[in-house]
């Protein structure tokens, strides 16, 4: 069929094919049904569903994620939207104390079966307060499942099934995906929670990408021809559970490792891909793992600092040159402000 | 909805109450082997608040309850061996010894759960209460919290969120004057009344004395009919005194936080006791029957005490499995 | 405080009110030039709440906001260059560009911060006042919200320990009946009303017409006073209504959570035109004076976006800096 | 001089020397003046130094953070507890978007000296809700340090940096170690943050601990002799900054690593430490890492499980033993509950 979606169309897509399926699945979070209807993804569902299904909510989003957790409680499948990771801040209680813990710590007899979309801002002066990255944080608390969809064909697979999931799903949206297009079934499908997409094959070097920085390790992956360096690339798509065995596959084949992560590296998910293949393919591994994540420190507004905040495909190629012993052919660009590094690409426009 | 001076509903409120009393009478007897290896929070002397408030409700009712919540969980109707064998820690417990004294759940008996980070089940009641309006049930919740709890900001999102919507909710205050040993005026300004805010967010509220059963039950009926015919949310403020310890199964009176002659003014107001001169005052019940029936409940509580001790320990495959639902 | 029917005073809270209006106004013309880029949400139609209650205050006063804050900011006396060059992030910007219009501040003038995680820094606001008791001295906070906030935990909790310790606050709520574009009914129920809340806290509350300079001035007034007397909190709620879209420099009046009726109505209500008819009509001002100041006042918005324009950039260095304080 | 002191009188030591050398030093949380005093590590300092610098508080962790962080903005030097870390997560949104910001995002404009005590609660039942070990999402933060003392003089020592300190400090206290004793000198002293402490030297393997699981480490060392190995233990004291140098210089010496922490491996501060490790010193490492740390899920509360998900000396002792091929000596004690494993020593009774 070859039919192109955007990646907030899918969201929107998967969103409204669960509604259609489940009569227990309802959307709930500040701005749903609101003329912008979270950068898209839940345009139209109100008129469709009401009123009762679509739902705005309090500026409360420590009670409404208990909310979400006491309707999913009784048998309703709650999907509860953050415009940005750092206003689920004031949630974590809820997330972590509760929604994770409820069927362990009651033996089972309880279940969660609840999604909690996240997006996580980048660019156009987001600033500290507007673009952290924690996937770390929900992917250490057993009980939380966390999905990061890179293409508009996972976000739609993963949606579904993170909807389907009895448990309690964190699923990350990038902001810089949400207008980037691919071929999307129409038809409700789901992709499987915890299985990561071989990007690119490859021989010299495994990378490892979560999110947006998969898509940067493409680019990169495609630079690397230059040098003569085959690598392949591993969207992870879900951070937990992880394929733990489709990265040790590829490391076992590869010998090499970078992994790339929309967050700090410091403490963060790229930390724990490198040490469980160090201490699991210690012995395959050709030179020392390398991370290509954010700096150690907050995000700076001004594009002036930003734009040298976050890493991309040049860091990437860098790290595996490096790695491999290979001259740089490529100069790091030098960056100014004046390049607009702050916007995706000129379809996107400041202030959101 | 029971009429209320009907003698079998007497006995009735006296029985859950005093089942309760001696329940926890028994696990402070015991605490001490040193076998019920968790915290436990005794509600010794909020019984008739607590009685009363669940007489109020059915059976397909909800019930949500924080660290203070044996009493709310038998009140209910809660599996009482199941109960106990969970304080053990045993695999026969209502969590599968998972969740200990902190962590009840009977979801049979529509005791959904309790959970001891204070405040935090307010607004998964209301989840809850919230559900049951969507798909147009026939279902009250009612979720217990202390003087403490209405100080985290939760509890007000919650409140706000109840009326907005008009949930079918009661918030049930025990207000024991203490959240471990804080006392009120280092938390609440003098005249804060947790039911003029309650008011404030357009909340039906009554302030109430937390040991009368009768009363109790009167109020709470009123509050689970309104809500179940659709008329929205009630905070409810009862009363009461919490005689043993916090945590544990001592007295304390003597650590400085408050003082015996306290203690005694309240262990005066014994909702139990209260509750029997009444009984045979009106002669709704004779002395004999009423220690036949403590007799009965001791022996149920020691029975159930017996077969958590003889349970099994839950199996070791147990302790990684049921992180995830299927 | 100032005399109130002082003509000085009048010019002064007018020159203050309009400042921020042509600033507001001057940062809207630029906008579309996608230099300043992060984020704004301008408070113009809002003025007259921010201008006058800014002026109930000293210099060695405190105020804190949130993501609405260049009016604050700037009444309560911040650098308007340091201002504009944060929101085109640069070097010469107020926080060094790294927070831009969102995190604005100015110590020297009082202007502790703003953080635009909506209810944030009102707890902080609180813990300034706090200080400032422990340590006996004669300030007084101020901290700005707006409807929406007044929905998060975190801002009862803080009510709740300011009226506990009759901290030297003033909570300012501009209410604009709209949160991003959600209005008050699905946030609030039909009745609700903040001051009601406050006055459940024992927090005496008032609220009155925003746009009416010198009420807002008049019972700011009041309120700082009292704190800086030691009578304790007060929050202050004034209607408002921004013109706007709520971030960015255009209007949304089409895109369909409001109506244009709705706004023309609130536009006919505005604060500025009306203070200006105010001011003649009781010969307090003359048209051409106030043409004077409002020049006056563009040149020196224009200045600022020129000087912000083309100051430099903040150097790599500063990226990594500043993360920890020695 | 030789004085010993609990690990808690430390704590309250060092709190009192504070609060006499600043006056802008106060203490405020839940229960702090009450008999109990923190598990005594407040006793008796409200009598000293009254009821404005030694507070109660309402049950509102999230605003008090706030609270103690506003003063701290123009000039006091607040100490704010949790008896939990899991009572702090209500408290995030102004620890890490708030505390750990300030003083970036306003330019260095702001400063926020605060100190965030939490203990780590463990055995007799504290179960899913009252045992979380989160140092590896405050460690993630950039803006806050982390310190986890293990001994009596480094509780003094590292309190009393944390709170001269500027920034926040998150200041975990492991409640097992509270009543554990060493020598503590009577005078005011600090220990650096970012420094760690080799509690025992040796040649053939690095054990890396934090807090309790450091104590392990030792027993550990003392066990692996019996086999002829050397270990080092290294106690990391402070997790962020946490001591490169320290750790790699011991890697080179002994090219083994094994990393021990009080709580789960899966994305925990164990994962930083071997990734670095594995990172830098790829090439002076003999075998792959070993990471000894919580499993996957959350505490159950019955002691019959909960014995068995707790790691001890004989886990770390497994794992170096495994690493270096050699035949386990000891057989690891089978397990139950009547050896009453939830109890740190005798002295140490139910419920708390
Ligand atoms: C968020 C949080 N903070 C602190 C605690 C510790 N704590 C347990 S019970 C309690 C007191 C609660 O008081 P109240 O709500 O009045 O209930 P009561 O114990 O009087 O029944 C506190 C502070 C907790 N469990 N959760
Ligand atoms: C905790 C949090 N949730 C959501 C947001 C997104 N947000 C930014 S401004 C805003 C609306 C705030 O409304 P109000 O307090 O009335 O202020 P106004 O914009 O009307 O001035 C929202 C929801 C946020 N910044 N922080
Ligand atoms: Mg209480
Ligand atoms: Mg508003």
């Amino acid at each position: 069929m070859n039919r192109q979606l955007k990646f907030f169309e899918a969201i929107r897509e998967a969103t409204d094919q669960a509604m259609e399926r489940d009569p227990a699945v309802y959307i709930v979070g500040l701005g749903v049904p609101d003329p912008k209807g979270i950068f898209g993804t839940t345009l139209g569902l109100q008129e469709k569903y009401g009123t009762t299904r679509v739902q705005d909510m309090p500026l409360s989003e420590n009670a409404m994620t208990g909310v979400a957790l006491g309707s999913a409680l009784v048998g309703m499948r709650p999907i509860i939207t953050h415009q940005r990771v750092d206003f689920a801040l004031v949630a974590m209680e809820q997330m972590v104390n509760q929604a994770a813990k409820w069927h362990y710590m009651f033996g089972g007899k309880a279940k969660v079966p609840m999604v909690v979309r996240m997006i996580i801002g980048r660019g156009w002066g987001q600033g500290p307060q507007h673009s952290q990255s924690l996937q770390a944080w929900f992917a250490h608390i057993p009980g939380l499942k966390v999905v990061m969809p890179t293409t508009a064909h996972d976000a739609k697979g993963l949606l579904a099934a993170a909807i389907e999931d009895n448990n309690p799903v964190v699923f990350i949206e990038h902001r810089w995906l949400h207008n980037i297009s691919d071929e999307v079934p129409e038809e409700y499908y789901t992709v499987p929670l915890g299985s990561a997409r071989v990007m690119r094959e490859g021989n010299d070097v495994t990378i490892v990408g979560t999110s947006y920085m998969a898509l940067e390790a493409v680019r990169a992956a495609e630079r690397l021809r230059a040098d003569d360096v085959s690598a392949e690339v591993i969207d992870l798509r879900t951070i937990r559970p992880w394929d733990v065995e489709t990265v040790l596959g590829s490391v076992r084949k590869t010998g090499r490792l970078v992994v790339t992560d929309t967050a700090s590296a410091a403490f963060g998910v790229s930390a724990e891909i490198v040490a469980t293949v160090l201490e699991c393919e210690f012995a395959s591994m050709k030179t020392a793992p390398v991370r290509i994540a954010l700096p150690d420190h907050p995000c700076p507004t001004s594009p002036a600092l930003s734009n040298h905040y976050y890493p991309r495909a040049d860091h990437i190629v860098r790290g595996v040159q490096r790695m491999m012993g290979i001259e740089p052919t490529t100069d790091m660009p030098a960056m100014t402000p004046h390049q607009k590094l702050d916007v995706p690409d000129p379809s996107f426009k400041g202030p959101f | 909805m029971p009429q209320l001076f009907d003698s079998q509903l007497h006995f009735k409120l006296y029985k859950e109450m005093l089942r309760i009393r001696i329940v926890e009478n028994s696990i402070a007897e015991h605490y001490g082997e040193q076998e019920m290896r968790c915290p436990v929070h005794l509600s010794i002397g909020q019984e008739a608040a607590e009685a009363g408030a669940c007489a109020a409700l059915e059976r397909r009712d909800y019930v949500l309850s924080g660290h203070r919540s044996h009493g709310h969980y038998l009140a209910k109707g809660g599996n009482l061996k199941a109960m106990m064998a969970e304080i053990y820690g045993k695999a026969t417990g209502c969590a599968g010894g998972k969740g200990g004294s902190m962590h009840l759940v009977d979801i049979d008996a529509g005791f959904l759960g309790a959970a001891p980070i204070v405040g935090s089940t307010i607004p998964i009641a209301a989840g809850v209460a919230f559900a049951s309006q969507m798909r147009d049930e026939d279902r009250v919740v009612m979720v217990f919290l202390g003087d403490g709890a209405t100080e985290t900001g939760v509890f007000y999102e919650s409140v706000n969120f109840a009326a907005l919507k008009n949930l079918p909710i009661v918030f049930l205050v025990e207000n024991n004057f203490y959240s471990v040993y804080s006392p009120m005026d280092v938390r609440q300004k003098g005249d804060h009344r947790i039911i003029d805010i309650a008011r404030a967010h357009g909340v039906e509220a009554h302030q109430a004395d937390g040991n009368d059963l009768d009363l109790v039950y009167q109020i709470s009926s009123k509050a689970v009919n309104k809500a179940r015919a659709g008329g929205g949310p009630s905070l409810l403020e009862f009363i009461t005194y919490r005689w043993r310890e916090h945590c544990g199964h001592g007295y304390d009176n003597d650590i400085g936080y408050r003082t015996e002659a306290e203690f005694l003014s309240w262990k005066e107001r014994d909702p139990v006791a209260a509750y029997e001169r009444k009984l045979i005052a009106r002669g709704l019940a004779t002395q004999h029957e009423m220690d036949l029936m403590a007799n009965e409940l001791k022996q149920e509580a020691e029975e159930a005490i017996a077969y958590a001790k003889q349970g099994p320990w839950p199996e070791l495959d147990t302790l990684s499995s049921q992180v995830y639902a299927n």
